[in-house]
Order: structure tokens, then C-alpha cells, then sequence
């Protein structure tokens, strides 16, 4: 088998650019969200000393082994996640290691993280990140099923299960986007995105006071630290799928950062809006709301 | 509450019988380490400012001034902006403000609470009540320094100290932490059984390990 | 064509026959319906004499009033006649057997009522 | 030759010459009694040995010296030889099992038996009408003497009681007979039955009305139904040898004397006796459903089986030639069996149902009740399931589906009571008394088993002749399961071995026979199979009766994907049924759940016997390849009945109730037999029948997009269901429930990826359940239970089972690397050329609730916290381990080569479906819409995990190992391990969104319908209500009612 080793520099390149773009924009988000409560919010840097601070915290203790795989996995997860998708549409430097599979790999290795993270929390023994973990994948069940509809829609639209080629399909001005094209599919997988994203109306799983975060609720210093790395680039690795599919994809770093930015923005904006609701709720919502979206869209195409 | 941690005899499903000692069996035995910083200075120095530019405090009131913590979490202090954000496990936070005067009850929560964050970790005392009991200085249900129990990096006088005091106080703190003067985790664990002793004269159902990991 | 005789003779044959069921079905006592038995039993003995009659003609027996030669025209059917002593025989055990359960029945519960022997049902 | 009519004469003298004996001398009056009985026997069976081994023809014996009409003649042919020496036969095991009785009431009894026995004989013989009528009488006289002398014994009152309403019975019963008979005389101027025959009597003046009395005085000795409440009386309180001699010699005879008159009465007369027979068979089935009295149920039971060979011989007109072979196979089944049962009853003391668990004491016993109910039950290989495939086929090619209907319908009754009561012998708690094993006793019962597979033999040779089939009994497979009955006194550890090698040595022989499809079944049920039986090595003693069910169960996964013939594989399919429900009875709790698998299997099978009958219109051969040659309006019919009855192995909803009980309740290696391999032969099935079949239109329904529906929402609710069990393994098996749905979809699709996911779920599924299942069951083993909720933190003390059940759960939700992810790739692929989008849906949201049950089980077993009694347990036995890390190393390397075995099937599947396969280029794997890079994935995910854990552990490589307490509990501490872990009512808020979707309704309309059927058999026994002049009415009655159907048909 021939290998092209270049590739993995290149994948490290991503992975580098997408990792500060996460910690940033997820720091600018956060400003955003506290603008809106009229405050002035953490420093735009302010994920970089989180994390310095928690690799450089001196302590530690573990609840065993699966306490160390949790957040691997869940940082795995977010790696592999990014790297199986292309990044920037016709480059091949960034097309990162999306040779491995197409869609479909990406969307299921969605859960290896989920996985490993719940399992890892597991092994803390504590009841209030079992709580959350059932949360989670309660609440994820639901909220994955409109996208699973809104991607099938829009790989019987392509015809393909390429990433590459659905971007492709969708070029040539904004009207070709999926967006505009199946704009059904969309609504559904942006509700499905809002589930996702651990914001309100749908972040119970991690309701601070009532069960302290939820599942990471042991986790602390480089475990902690791991999984803040994780949060910086699972949520842009998701996002790259939907601009990907639905969004016309990105053809420059530049228009990669806007895209990835309003596609983020849509769901902090309804986040400051909307109240929490249960999980039981949202399972309802998004099978009365969210599903019917998907359904039609699949009917449609 | 004490009995849980008594010994008892069980039968395991293969029907021998045989003994579980909570305090062994469920609770990690070992005392808690010193970690001195071990790293180049530049570095520990890289690490004391990320440390004091994000403080996460745990979000645990123990008296009347954690009345006074929460208009800083709002639009007129907003102590986000300094870097100070709360957590609401000990796990994860880096400060444990004793926030007013503290009941006998309240020291064992605020005692767990305290050991089972990491190392380094710090303690404010808020208010008078924290430094000589206060206006409580001869009640026989709260402790008069918290000093005698616990670490205190600082305090925070006044009753109650403004917003305002705390902020100014937090910087302080961080001044502290840069300077590598705050390393109260440390000297609890160099001077553990001197804290323990202290804890237990006022804690009299002691119904917990020694150190709480 | 039959004659009369045995016409009447087969009625009465059913007769006796429907008056045997009808006690045996409404008497409750075992004795009664014992009784009712041995009447219907006559019934289908006449019965069976009568289909086998023939008019004008003698006994099956042969003898030197019936030579053998001229018997078959002679005699009435033999057969029935031989059945209804069968059947006699067989009855009679019938009813004797019935008789020896009542008997036995009576002894163990001091009564004769067919209704109070429902313990095995369902 | 011995004239037959010695069967008589000696018995006659005997009984003379017991009258002559002293009352005292009753041990040599018992030896001439039995003397004279084998005697009788010996006659019959020398005239049964010559009309089998030469074709003699039938003996006529002219007892006056002249023929008739002028006087009486006996027949002996090859059916009157072998009713005799049945009743002779019985009369004599009878005898003996009666020893005790008959020699405590002396000479007297013994003569009355003799007579009885002789009597019963002579109805077979007589071609005579009044003839037979004298010998009903004395069989009646003889009955009631041996009732009465015999009442002494129990005096109760109750024998006699039921003594005296068979004599009134019987005295309606000969006043009808006698008038019939001499008006039939008068008529046709002859008693001779052949003679009435050939002057047709019911066409004569007053013929028909003649006809009607005799015959239904004959109808009325097989005591039909309603008029039989004097008969079942008699089963309850009588002896139960005496019962013996009744059900089975007196049924016997009964019969042949209604066969006799319908010779006279003609075809007119066939419908009624086939109309009298099915309501008897329907209605006394359904009145055994409520008995809880073992004879009484026993004399439900007898009366049903006659009133089935009474349909057969109504439906001579179309069985024809074939007449002979079913009703025989039928009654010989009947007789051997019932006997053999009352025989067995004679060594039980209680007499509930209940008490019958005394056997399970004894194998050989138990062994023999299971023969017994077997062969009721018309399974192979006993004749009676030789007989049931003929006349359903014959009754099929004759458009006779009513009637077809009826009898399966009813026969399904009688497996449930009858499995019913196995169980309880099998499970319930052993009485104090214990089993009477007198050796006269039971040496009766060993009689009647190997008369049972004798007559097994013989029948399926008979079939050999008759039909060119092969003879069950002689199949390899079969008789390898079967010796080890014989083999049941060795060590298990042996038996296993022999089992292994035996089930691989089979692969070995024949696997160069099959195609890469059947290859994949035949490895996962054979190579598979032993490698399943590898964790049956932990088990200590002989386990009895393990091997021969298990062995029973795979010799029928063997033979049937062998099969080639609908025979054949329909054999094979209730041979795995019958080996896999007695696997399932073995598990602790597993009465109801084993009842249940038995009923839907069984109902399933019935489903596809009468689909095959449909499909091969009376051709007596007719192999499955020959089913895509059928043609409307058939074929969607027989699609149906065939789609039905393989869904209910696979548990498709609707017919999923049975599956998780018998899944859980089973051993901890049987489990994964059942449902790892189990239920893998109906997914066979079901390819099996798409492949020959395809789509079939149904009154406008497409019946391959109804399965697809079917399968979606199995898989959904199957998942759903899952996700809120609190036992483990009943969590597995619902699991299962899902998993079937999925490949059930699969198939459906009626594409190529279609059927390669469908055939990637089938040996992905049995990797992962199976592999599940042990290490679930080893950790119960360990533990002591199954709820989840009281499991928790066992990761560090069994974690070998923890990493098998890591590596399934990851294969099973379909997460990459690992091997499921190649199933859900197909699966999309194969969707994308699909049509069907709605159902498709559905499966969507089923798949990430699979992650709910996996993340359940691992976490609630594994993590969370340890509890205090299971501080000390031990890993899983070795050998329940060693299977389990066999099953990892297959999935990892199925997950990174899955071209290993996929690669020959995608290849194979090209010549069904020629578009839409995949490419195999090197690593990658393409299909018309995407790709897929199975190392690649392994070795990136690979790469990534290594470097971030290594990372981690360097920079926690001081980390303080802590235990379970030392937990952040808003600074509070734990109290207690139980209420720490939280795993009870795990997805609380999933019930209270979605619970509405697990309603039990299905297992509501199921337990209905048995309600129903119940209370239906629970109110009409209530007519029977014990009174003699009641019974009375009820003939009467019935015999109007016959009446006017019968002389109302008549021109």
C-alpha cells in the first residue's frame, strides 16, 4: 500500500490551526453570551490559561483505568472526528485523512467519544455522572435522529456518501448550498445541531448545582485539561461536517472561520434565548419539532 | 452516621463469609503529599500566572457572605473578566472561599470539600467571622479562626466585605499566586496532623477518613 | 308387507322402547331407572321379533311339521328370532350388573338418587 | 398359521379354567392369565409377521363351516393382525402392570380381563354386524365387572359412580345399535358387513335410517364430543392400566368398527364422521387445557386423538390409498403413547399435574414422558409426524384449508398442555412421595418407549417405501444426538469433547457441499457451535440431558441447511426446536419461558407445514427450489405462512414475547446457543424463502415491504425495550429482538448491500451476542443474580469480562474500528438504492438507543460502585473466559480484514442480485456511493488513542490511586455502595417520554387469547356435570344433532 507521508504533517497542521481557532472562537462565543447578559465576559485568551493552568496543576487522582481512558477516547473522538473530514474543500493539504472513509465513518465515530467519555465517567463511580451520562444519551438518541434524516436526505440528493463530493455538488454560488437546495434537511439537522451542542435549552446533562456538571464531575487537572483540548476541536470538527454538507463547505481558511463561526453562533444565539428544558422534553421536542423536518426532507428528495 | 464506617461481616454469593472494612475498603488510606513546584522556574512561572489569571472558585457558601460572592458573578462586577469563574466541584476549582462565619457542621463539609480539590489549591477567609469569630466569637457552635483549621491564603475582613473588597481581595491573591506565596496545599500536608488534631477537637462525630481524597 | 300383528307388535316394540328412555331419563332413582332400562330392552327385543315376522308362517323349528326341504318357504326368518335370544342373554347381564351397582352404590352412600353421584365432573 | 380365532377360543378357555381354580391359588391363576395373553399375542403378532414379510392376502374364517350370510366369518389381514396384537399387547403390559391389583382381587378379575381383552380383539375380527355388536356388549359387561370388582381397592364410591354412567350410556348405546342392526338386516337381508356394504345399504328403503343407529352407536363408543362425560369419569377414578387397556386398545377397536361402517354407510357418510371427528378433536383439546387432574387430562387427551383418526378415516376420500399409513401412524402414536402414560401415571402417587415433578428423579422416566408427549405431539421422528405431513399435504392439495386449519389449530393445543405439563415436571417442586418404581411397573413404561421408537423405525421406513423419503431415524446427525442418551452416564467433560468433535468432524465431512451462503450458516452453526460448547467445559458432573438436547438442537441446524426437500428441512426445523426448548427448560426459572418458546416455535412450524403443503398441492416430493415455480393466487399465500413462521424464530414483533424470557432464563451457555445460533436458523429461513420466492404481492400489499416495516419496527422496539430492562440478560435478549429486526431489514431490502449487511449482522451477531451472553453469564455465575442494579464496579475483580464486553458493546453499537461499523456502513449504502424510506426512518432512531442498553450494561455491571458481598468475587470460570477473548481476537481481526469472509459472500450474492456490490481494491472497500478503509480507520484511531494516552499517562504518572468512596458528594461523604450506584430505572427520563411505545400491548393480545382460550375449555367443561342421566341427555342430544346434519345432507 502506498502511503503518502506527507499527510500527517498536514493533518497536524489542521489539527494545530483548528485547535486555537476553537479555543478562541469558543472564548469569543462566551464573550458573545455575556454581552448579551451585559457583561464583558472572560478575556478572549482566557481557554489558553484555563488550560495551562489545568496541565499545570500538581495533583491528581485516579478511579482506575477506564478513568484514564474516558477523556482518550473523548479526545480521540474529536481528533479522529476532524481528521476524517476533509477541512478545506480542493486542497489537498487539508484534506486530512478522509481517505479512511466517508460520511458515514465520520458521523458514528461521533459516538466513539460519547462512548469513552461515558465509560471513563463511569469508572468514577459516581452516581451524578451516571445521571448525566443518561442524560447525554438520552437526550442525544433523540437529537441525532433528525440529523441521521437531514444526512440521508442529502446523500440521496448527491447521490454519494463523499464528503468531497457532496461539497463539490454544492459549488458555484450560494444557491447550489444544500441550504437552498433541500432547505428542509437543514432546519432539521440545525435543530439536530442544537442538541448537540450541550447549550440551553438543551444542557440539563450538565446542570452545575443539580448534579455538579454531570459526567465529568470528577475530572480535574490533566484529565480536565484533555477534555477542554476536546472541547475546543470536537465542536468545530461537528461543525465542519454540517458546513460540509449543508453549507457549501469551505474553500479557504478564511471562509472556513466565518462559516464555522455563524454556524456556532446559531446555536449560542437560541442558547441565550431559550430556557433549559427537561430531558424528557426535549426527546419531545425533537420528535415533534425536529423529526417531521427530516422525514419530509427525505420524502422530498 | 458513624455506622457505615464500622466493620461488618458479609456473605459473598459463594456464601463464605467475610469482613468489609468501610474505612479500608471504600476510602483511600494514604496521607496527603506535599508537591513542591519541581519544574524550571520559567515554567513554574508560566504555570503560577495561568494559575492566578484563572481562579476557579468553588461554588460553596458557607455562611451569610456568600450573599456578597453572587453580584459578582453579575453585569456590575462581572468577575469573569479577571479570570475568576466558579466551579461546582471541588475537583475542578482552585479556591474554596469560606464565606462567613463557620459552623462546626459546615467545617466538616468545608474541610472534605477543601481536601478533595488539587493541588494547588487556596483558602479566603471572608469576613471578620473567619478571623476571630466575630460577633459569633462566643457562640459554641462555630469556629473562631479558620486559620487553626484550614490554610488561609487570605483574608477578606469586614462585615460583610462589598463586592468591591472581594475583587480587590482576589487580586491580592493573585499577586499572591504569581509571587509562588501561595502554597497553602503544601503546608496543610506538612502539617497535617497539627490540622487534624484541630479538626477533630471541634468535630466530634468524626465520621470520615482522616484525609478525604 | 307386513302384517298387522307385526305392525302393532312393532309399535308397541317403540313404545315401550320410548316409555324405557323416558323413565330412564327422568327418574332420578337408580332403581327406577334400572327398570326403565329392562322396559326399553323389551321394546327392542319385540322389535326385533317383529321385523322378523312373517305372515302365515310357523316357527323356525324343523321338524317333522317342517321338513327340511320346504323349510325355506315354510318358516319365518330365523335370524331375528336367534338375535332376540342373544339380545335376552346380554340384557339380562346388563340389568344384573346395574343391579349389582346400584346395590354396591347404596351401600356406600345410603342412597339411590343418580344426582348425588357427581363427585368426578368437569 | 395359528387360526385366529384361538385369540378367542384361548382366551374363553382360560378364563373357563380360572373359574375352576381355587380362590387361594391366585399366583398361578395371574400366570395363566398372562400365559394366555401372550399367548393371544403371540398369535397376532405371527399373523402380523406374515402379512408383513409376504404379500398374503387377507384370511377369511367361516366360523359354521359356511359363508355368509348363513353364518358369522372373522377376517384376519395385516390390519386386523395389527390392531389385535396392539390390544393383545396392552392387555397383557396391562396385566402385568396391574399385578398387584389383579392379584388382590383374584381369579374373577383376571377372567373379566381376559374377556375384555377378547372382546376387543373380536370387534377387530368380527365381519359380522350383530356379531360385533355381542362383542361391544361384552366389552361393555367386562368393562363395568372390572370397574366394579375393582372398586374394593380404592372405595371411594367414585369408580363406582363412573362405573354406573357408562352402563347407562352404554344401554342407549345398544338399543341403538340392536334396531340399526335389524333393521339393517331386514333391509339388506344379511349381517355380514361386506354384505350390507355391497348392497349399499343406506340407498335401500329405510337403509339410511338403519345405517344412522348403527353408526352413530358406534361413533358414540369413540365417545365423541359432547356425549363422552361417563368416558372421561371412567379415565379419572379407574386404574390407571385399566385406563390403558381402555384408551388405547378399546379406542383402537372402536375405530376400526366406525372404519367398518363406513365401508357400508359410503362416502356420504365421510363428512360427518370427519365433522364429528374435528369438533371431538377441537373441543376435547381445548377441555384439557384447564385439567389439573392428570387422568382426566390424560382422557381429554385420548378422546381428541380419536376424534383426529376419526377426520382421517372421514377424509378416506381423498388420503385414498394413503388412508392406512396416516391413521395408523396416528393411532399406533395415540395408543403406545397413552398407554404408556397411564402405565406412567400408575407409578405417580400425587395426582395433580403438579406431582408428576417426582419423575424428574429418575432420567430414564423423565426420558420416557418425553417420548410420549413427542409422539402426541406428532414430532419427528415419530410416526405420528410422518402421518401429520401426509394428510396436511393431501388435505392441502385438496383445498380442504378449513379442516387443515382446525387440526393444526387443535394440535397446537395439545403440544401447549401437553409441553405445559412437561415443565411441571420438570420444574416444580418435587413431591414427598416418591415415584413407585415396582419393576412389573415400570418395565410396562420402558415397553411403550421402545415400542415408541420401534414403531419410529418402522415408520419411517414404511415412508421410505411408500413416499421415497429417507428414514428420520437414520440420519447421521440425528442418531449422533441421539446416542447420547446412551452416553448421558459419562463425565460432561467427556460428552463435551465427543460433542466438539463431533459437530466439527460433520463441518469437515460435508463442508465442501455448500455455497459461500449456506457456508456461513454451516460455519456459524457447527464451528460455531463448538466453539460455543467450549465454555460448557465449567460445568462439573453429567449434566444430564444437556447433550442430548444440545446435540438434538444442532443435529437439526445440521440437517437443515442441508435440506433440500421441504421434508427434509422441515424435519430438521422441529428437531431444532424440540433440542433448543429442552436446552431452555433447563434454566432455573424457565417453565413459563420454555412453554412459550415451545407454543410460538410450534405454532411457526405449523405455519410453514402448512405453507409447504400449500405450496406442493399434493406431490408427495417437493424441494424448495421448486417454490419459485409457484404462481399466483398460491404463492402469496404460501410466501405468507412461510414468512410468519420463520419470523416467529426470529422474533419479529408480534411474535417476540417468547424470546427474552427463554433467552435470560437459560443457562449461562446456552444463551449464546440460543440465541447466538438459534436464532440464526430463521434468518436461514427467511433467506431461504426470499431467495426461492422473491417479492410477492398480497392483495395489493407488496409482503417483502410489509417485512420490511416488520423488521424496522422490531429493531425499534426491540431496542426501546432493551433500554429499560433491569436484567442482564433479558436486556441481551431484547437486544436480540432488535439485532433480528435489523437483518431482518436487510434481507427485505431485496438489494445486494441488503443482503450483505443481513449476512454481516448474522456472524456479527453471533460473534458479539454470543460473547456477550457468556460474559453476562459468567459474571451472574459469580455474583448470584442477574439485576443489573445490584452488580456494579466488578472491573477490577473480572476483567477479562469487562473487556470482552468492552469490545462488544463497542461492535455491537457500530462505533469504528471495530467490526459493527462495517455493518452500519453497508447498511447505509444499501439503503441509498432503496425505496422504502419511511421504514428506513424508523431504524434510524432505533440505532442510537442501542447505545442506551450497551452503556446500561457495561456501566451498571462493571463501573459504579463495588458492593460489599461482591468484594471477594472471582473472574469468570476459565473456560466461560476462554470463548469470550476466542470471540475478541475474531472480532478484531473481522474489523480490520472484513474481506476475509465478506469479500466471497458480496462475490456470491452477485449471481441474485448483479448490481450494487462492492469492490474490494486492496484495503478500500467501494460501493457505488462511498468508502470505507478498514485498516486505515484501525491504524489512525489506533495511532491517535496511543499518543494521547501515553501523553496522559506521562502527565498523571503521580496520579493517587483512590477507591470507590472518595468521591466528590457535595461535600458530603457516600454512605452505602447501594445507594451510591445509581443503575435502577436507569433512563427514567426515556419511560417518560417514550415509555407510551412500551406498552406490553402485544404480550396483552397474547395473553388474551390463551384467557380466552382457557375460560372458553374452563366453561364447557362446566356441562359435564357428573350426573349420569346429564351424560345421558348429552348422547341424546348429540345424537339428534348428528342426525339432523347427517339425514339432512341425505337426497
Amino acid at each position: 500500500m502506498t502511503f503518502d507521508w506527507m499527510k500527517i504533517p498536514y493533518a497536524l497542521l489542521t489539527l494545530f490551526i483548528v485547535f486555537n481557532f476553537g479555543l478562541l472562537l469558543t472564548a469569543f462565543i462566551a464573550k458573545i453570551g455575556a454581552r448579551a447578559g451585559r457583561r464583558h465576559g472572560i478575556p478572549i485568551w482566557q481557554n489558553y490559561i484555563d488550560l495551562i493552568k489545568n496541565y499545570g496543576q500538581r495533583s491528581s487522582i485516579t478511579h482506575g483505568v477506564m478513568f484514564y481512558l474516558g477523556p482518550v477516547f473523548r479526545l480521540t473522538g474529536g481528533v479522529g472526528l476532524l481528521l476524517f473530514v476533509p477541512t478545506i474543500y480542493g486542497s489537498e493539504m487539508f484534506s486530512n485523512l478522509s481517505f479512511a472513509g466517508d460520511l458515514i465513518l465520520a458521523l458514528y465515530f461521533v459516538f466513539f467519544g460519547t462512548l469513552g467519555m461515558a465509560l471513563g465517567a463511569g469508572e468514577s463511580g459516581h452516581p451524578h455522572a451516571a445521571i448525566g451520562i443518561t442524560r447525554g444519551l438520552a437526550q442525544v438518541t433523540a437529537a441525532e435522529l433528525p440529523l441521521a434524516l437531514a444526512v440521508f436526505a442529502v446523500a440521496l440528493q448527491y447521490q454519494t456518501l463523499s464528503v468531497t463530493e457532496i461539497v463539490a455538488a454544492q459549488q458555484g454560488g450560494m444557491m447550489n448550498w444544500t441550504m437552498f437546495t433541500n432547505p428542509l434537511a437543514v432546519a432539521a439537522a440545525m435543530l439536530a445541531f442544537l442538541g448537540s451542542m450541550m447549550r440551553p435549552p438543551f444542557d440539563v446533562v450538565l446542570a452545575p448545582q443539580e448534579i455538579p456538571i454531570g459526567p465529568p464531575t470528577e475530572y480535574h487537572s490533566a484529565y480536565l485539561a484533555l477534555m477542554q483540548t476536546n472541547r475546543a476541536i470536537f465542536p468545530i470538527a461537528k461543525i465542519v461536517i454540517y458546513m460540509n454538507l449543508f453549507f457549501g463547505g469551505a474553500t479557504s481558511w478564511p471562509e472556513f472561520a466565518v462559516k464555522v463561526f455563524l454556524i456556532y453562533l446559531f446555536s449560542a444565539f437560541v442558547g441565550v434565548c431559550f430556557p433549559r428544558f427537561r430531558v424528557e422534553q426535549s426527546i419531545r421536542w425533537f420528535l415533534i419539532w425536529a423529526v417531521p423536518l427530516g422525514v419530509l426532507s427525505i420524502l422530498w428528495v | 452516621m458513624k455506622e457505615e464506617l464500622l466493620k461488618r461481616v458479609v456473605k459473598g454469593p459463594d456464601g463464605v463469609e467475610f469482613e468489609v472494612e468501610p474505612l479500608r475498603d471504600y476510602y483511600c488510606e494514604a496521607p496527603p503529599a506535599v508537591h513542591p513546584p519541581v519544574y524550571a522556574k520559567i515554567v513554574e512561572d508560566l504555570f503560577n500566572w495561568a494559575r492566578s489569571q484563572s481562579i476557579w472558585i468553588l461554588g460553596f457558601g458557607t455562611g451569610c457572605g456568600a450573599i456578597e460572592m453572587r453580584p459578582l458573578m453579575t453585569p456590575r462586577f462581572d468577575a469573569y473578566r479577571y479570570g475568576i469563574q466558579w466551579r461546582p466541584t471541588p475537583r475542578q476549582a482552585n479556591l474554596l472561599v469560606i464565606s462567613g462565619y463557620l459552623s462546626v457542621k459546615t467545617l466538616k463539609r468545608a474541610i472534605r470539600a477543601y481536601e478533595q480539590m488539587q493541588n494547588p489549591k487556596y483558602v479566603v477567609g471572608l469576613g471578620s467571622c473567619t478571623i476571630n469569630g466575630g460577633m459569633y466569637w462566643d457562640s459554641y457552635n462555630t469556629i473562631k479562626r479558620l486559620d487553626d483549621y484550614l490554610p488561609v491564603d487570605l483574608y477578606i475582613t469586614g462585615c460583610m466585605p462589598r463586592p468591591e473588597a472581594l475583587l480587590a481581595g482576589f487580586e491580592d491573591l493573585k499577586k499572591l499566586i504569581r509571587a509562588g506565596k501561595a502554597e497553602g496545599a503544601n503546608q496543610y500536608a506538612e502539617n497535617f496532623d497539627w490540622y487534624k488534631t484541630n479538626q477533630k477537637r471541634v468535630i466530634h462525630d468524626w465520621d470520615m477518613p482522616d484525609y478525604n481524597w | 308387507m307386513m302384517t298387522s300383528l307385526a305392525h302393532w307388535a312393532m309399535a308397541a316394540g317403540f313404545v315401550l322402547i320410548l316409555i324405557g328412555f323416558y323413565g330412564a331419563l327422568t327418574n332420578r332413582n337408580l332403581l327406577r331407572m334400572i327398570v326403565a332400562f329392562c322396559i326399553a330392552d323389551t321394546g327392542v327385543n319385540i322389535v326385533l321379533v317383529a321385523v322378523g315376522h312373517m305372515r302365515g308362517r310357523t316357527a323356525p323349528i324343523l321338524d317333522s311339521a317342517v321338513p327340511v326341504a320346504d323349510a325355506v318357504s315354510r318358516i319365518i326368518d330365523p335370524v331375528p328370532q336367534a338375535l332376540v335370544l342373544t339380545a335376552i342373554v346380554i340384557g339380562l347381564g346388563v340389568t344384573a350388573m346395574m343391579l349389582a351397582y346400584a346395590l354396591k352404590l347404596y351401600e356406600k352412600k345410603r342412597t339411590l338418587d343418580i344426582a348425588k353421584f357427581t363427585e368426578l365432573k368437569w | 398359521m395359528v387360526s385366529p380365532l384361538y385369540i378367542i377360543a384361548v382366551a374363553l378357555v382360560a378364563a373357563f379354567l380360572l373359574g375352576l381354580l381355587k380362590e387361594e391359588r391366585r399366583g398361578l391363576a395371574y400366570s395363566v392369565t398372562l400365559v394366555t395373553l401372550a399367548l393371544m399375542s403371540w398369535i397376532s403378532a405371527n399373523w402380523l409377521w406374515l402379512f408383513i414379510s409376504t404379500d398374503a392376502v387377507p384370511v377369511e374364517i367361516y366360523t359354521a363351516g359356511t359363508a355368509p350370510p348363513f353364518a358369522i366369518n372373522l377376517r384376519m389381514g395385516l390390519v386386523e393382525a395389527a390392531l389385535t396384537l396392539l390390544i393383545n399387547l396392552t392387555g397383557l403390559i396391562s396385566g402385568l402392570a396391574m399385578k398387584d391389583s389383579l392379584l388382590r382381587q383374584g381369579r374373577r378379575a383376571m377372567a373379566v380381563w381376559l374377556v375384555a381383552v377378547m372382546a376387543l380383539s373380536g370387534i377387530v375380527l368380527t365381519r359380522d354386524m350383530f356379531n360385533m355388536f355381542v362383542f361391544f356388549e361384552l366389552a361393555v359387561i367386562a368393562t363395568a365387572g372390572l370397574v366394579l370388582i375393582s372398586e374394593h381397592i380404592r372405595n371411594d364410591g367414585l369408580t363406582l359412580a363412573a362405573g354406573f354412567k357408562y352402563m347407562i350410556t352404554s344401554q342407549f348405546i345398544s338399543t341403538f345399535l340392536l334396531i340399526g342392526i335389524i333393521f339393517a338386516y331386514h333391509a339388506t337381508g344379511t349381517l355380514n358387513i361386506d354384505g350390507m356394504a355391497n348392497t349399499s345399504l343406506v340407498l335401500l328403503n329405510g337403509g339410511s335410517i338403519a345405517f344412522f343407529l348403527m353408526f352413530i352407536a358406534i361413533i358414540a363408543e369413540l365417545k365423541p364430543f359432547p356425549a363422552n362425560g361417563w368416558a372421561l369419569d371412567i379415565y379419572e377414578s379407574a386404574d390407571p392400566a385399566f385406563s390403558a387397556l381402555f384408551s388405547a386398545a378399546t379406542g383402537a377397536a372402536a375405530l376400526y368398527a366406525a372404519d367398518k361402517l363406513l365401508l357400508i354407510g359410503g362416502a356420504e357418510w365421510l363428512p360427518i364422521a370427519t365433522g364429528i371427528g374435528i369438533v371431538t378433536f377441537v373441543a376435547a383439546n381445548l377441555l384439557a387445557l384447564p385439567q389439573t387432574h392428570d387422568r382426566r387430562l390424560l382422557g381429554y387427551s385420548s378422546i381428541a386423538q380419536t376424534g383426529l383418526i376419526l377426520v382421517v378415516l372421514g377424509q378416506r376420500d381423498i388420503l385414498g390409498e394413503h388412508t392406512l399409513f396416516i391413521a395408523g401412524g396416528l393411532l399406533l402414536s395415540h395408543a403406545v403413547a397413552k398407554a404408556g402414560l397411564f402405565w406412567l401415571s400408575g407409578l405417580v402417587a400425587g395426582r395433580e399435574l403438579n406431582a408428576w415433578a417426582a419423575l424428574r428423579s429418575h432420567p430414564l422416566l423423565v426420558f420416557a414422558f418425553v417420548t410420549f408427549i413427542c409422539m402426541l405431539t406428532g414430532l419427528p421422528p415419530f410416526p405420528g409426524f410422518y402421518a401429520k405431513w401426509e394428510l396436511i399435504h393431501l388435505l392441502a392439495g385438496e383445498g380442504r384449508i378449513a379442516l387443515l386449519g382446525l387440526i393444526l389449530f387443535s394440535a397446537l393445543i395439545e403440544a401447549g398442555y401437553l409441553f405445559r405439563w412437561f415443565g411441571y415436571v420438570m420444574k416444580r417442586e418435587s413431591p414427598a412421595e416418591p415415584v413407585d418404581t415396582a419393576p412389573h411397573k415400570t418395565a410396562a413404561v420402558l415397553v411403550a418407549v421402545i415400542a415408541a421408537w420401534g414403531l419410529s423405525f418402522l415408520w419411517g421406513e414404511l415412508a421410505g417405501a411408500l413416499f421415497g423419503r429417507g428414514n428420520i431415524l437414520l440420519a447421521l446427525p440425528l442418531l449422533f444426538a441421539l446416542s447420547f442418551l446412551l452416553l448421558d452416564p459419562l463425565p460432561a467433560w467427556l460428552k463435551n469433547t465427543l460433542a466438539i468433535a463431533g459437530m466439527v468432524a460433520w463441518f469437515y465431512l460435508t463442508y465442501t457441499e455448500y455455497d459461500p451462503l449456506r457456508m456461513i450458516f454451516a460455519a456459524i452453526f457447527l464451528i460455531g457451535g463448538a466453539l460455543t460448547l467450549l465454555a460448557s467445559y465449567h460445568a462439573h458432573g453429567k449434566r444430564i440431558g444437556f447433550y442430548p438436547s444440545a446435540m438434538l438442537m444442532y443435529a437439526g441446524l445440521a440437517m437443515l441447511i442441508r435440506a433440500t426437500s421441504t421434508f427434509d428441512f422441515f424435519v430438521a426445523w422441529e428437531l431444532l426446536t424440540v433440542g433448543s426448548y429442552f436446552l431452555i427448560l433447563r434454566g432455573k426459572h424457565s417453565e413459563p419461558h420454555a412453554l412459550s418458546y415451545i407454543l410460538f416455535s410450534l405454532g411457526g412450524a405449523f405455519m410453514i407445514l402448512a405453507g409447504f403443503a400449500l405450496a406442493a398441492q399434493g406431490a408427495p416430493h417437493f424441494s424448495l427450489a421448486s417454490l419459485q415455480e409457484l404462481a399466483q393466487p398460491l404463492a402469496p399465500w404460501v410466501f405468507l405462512l412461510l414468512a410468519i413462521g420463520f419470523m416467529t424464530k426470529t422474533a419479529a414483533i408480534g411474535l417476540h414475547i417468547w424470546l427474552p424470557g427463554a433467552h435470560a432464563e437459560a443457562e449461562t451457555d446456552v444463551s449464546p446457543m440460543v440465541s447466538g445460533i438459534l436464532l440464526k436458523a430463521g434468518l436461514y429461513g427467511l433467506i431461504m424463502l426470499l431467495l426461492t420466492m422473491g417479492r410477492q404481492n398480497f392483495y395489493g400489499v407488496d409482503l417483502v415491504n410489509a417485512m420490511l416495516w416488520i423488521g424496522a419496527i422490531t429493531a425499534l422496539i426491540g431496542n426501546l425495550l432493551a433500554i429499560f430492562q433491569e436484567d442482564a440478560k433479558r436486556l441481551l435478549a431484547y437486544s436480540s429482538i432488535g439485532q433480528m429486526g435489523y437483518a431482518m431489514f436487510g434481507l427485505a431490502l431485496m438489494n445486494h448491500l441488503g443482503w450483505l449487511m443481513a449476512l454481516m449482522f448474522v456472524i456479527n451477531h453471533y460473534v458479539y451476542k454470543s460473547m456477550l451472553f457468556l460474559a453476562v453469564g459468567g459474571v451472574a455465575k459469580r455474583t448470584g443474580t442477574r439485576e443489573m442494579y445490584r452488580m456494579g464496579g466488578l472491573i477490577t475483580l473480572m476483567p477479562l469480562s469487562f473487556i470482552a464486553t468492552l469490545i462488544g458493546i463497542i461492535a455491537v453499537s457500530g462505533v469504528p474500528p471495530l467490526s459493527g461499523f462495517g455493518g452500519r456502513w453497508i447498511f447505509y449504502n444499501a439503503i441509498l438504492t432503496s425505496e422504502a424510506r419511511l421504514p428506513m426512518i424508523i431504524l434510524f432512531l432505533a440505532g442510537p438507543i442501542a447505545f442506551l442498553y450497551l452503556f446500561r450494561l457495561i456501566y451498571t455491571i462493571f463501573l459504579g460502585q463495588l458492593k460489599d458481598e461482591f468484594r471477594r468475587v472471582k473472574e469468570a470460570p476459565f473456560w466461560i473466559i476462554l470463548p469470550q477473548m476466542i470471540y475478541v481476537a475474531i472480532l478484531l481481526v473481522v474489523a480490520v480484514v472484513p474481506g476475509l469472509v465478506l469479500r466471497h459472500v458480496d462475490a456470491y450474492l452477485d449471481q441474485f442480485f448483479p448490481n450494487g456490490g462492492l469492490s474490494w481494491d486492496g484495503m478500500i472497500i467501494t460501493s457505488d456511493f462511498g468508502y470505507w478503509n478498514p485498516i486505515a480507520i484501525m491504524i489512525i484511531v489506533g495511532v491517535i488513542f496511543m499518543t494521547l494516552f501515553s501523553w496522559l499517562l506521562f502527565v498523571n504518572r503521580r496520579a493517587q490511586k483512590v477507591k470507590q468512596f472518595n468521591i466528590v458528594f457535595s461535600a458530603e461523604r457516600p454512605f452505602r455502595p447501594e445507594t451510591t450506584h445509581f443503575a435502577w430505572n436507569f433512563f427514567a427520563p426515556y419511560r417518560k417520554a417514550l415509555g407510551f411505545l412500551t406498552l406490553p400491548l402485544v404480550t396483552l393480545f397474547w395473553s388474551t387469547m390463551t384467557d380466552f382460550l382457557h375460560t372458553a375449555g374452563d366453561l364447557t367443561r362446566r356441562f359435564y356435570t357428573g350426573n349420569g342421566q346429564t351424560y345421558a341427555y348429552h348422547l341424546l342430544g348429540f345424537v339428534i344433532i348428528v342426525y339432523l346434519f347427517g339425514m339432512g345432507i341425505q337426497p
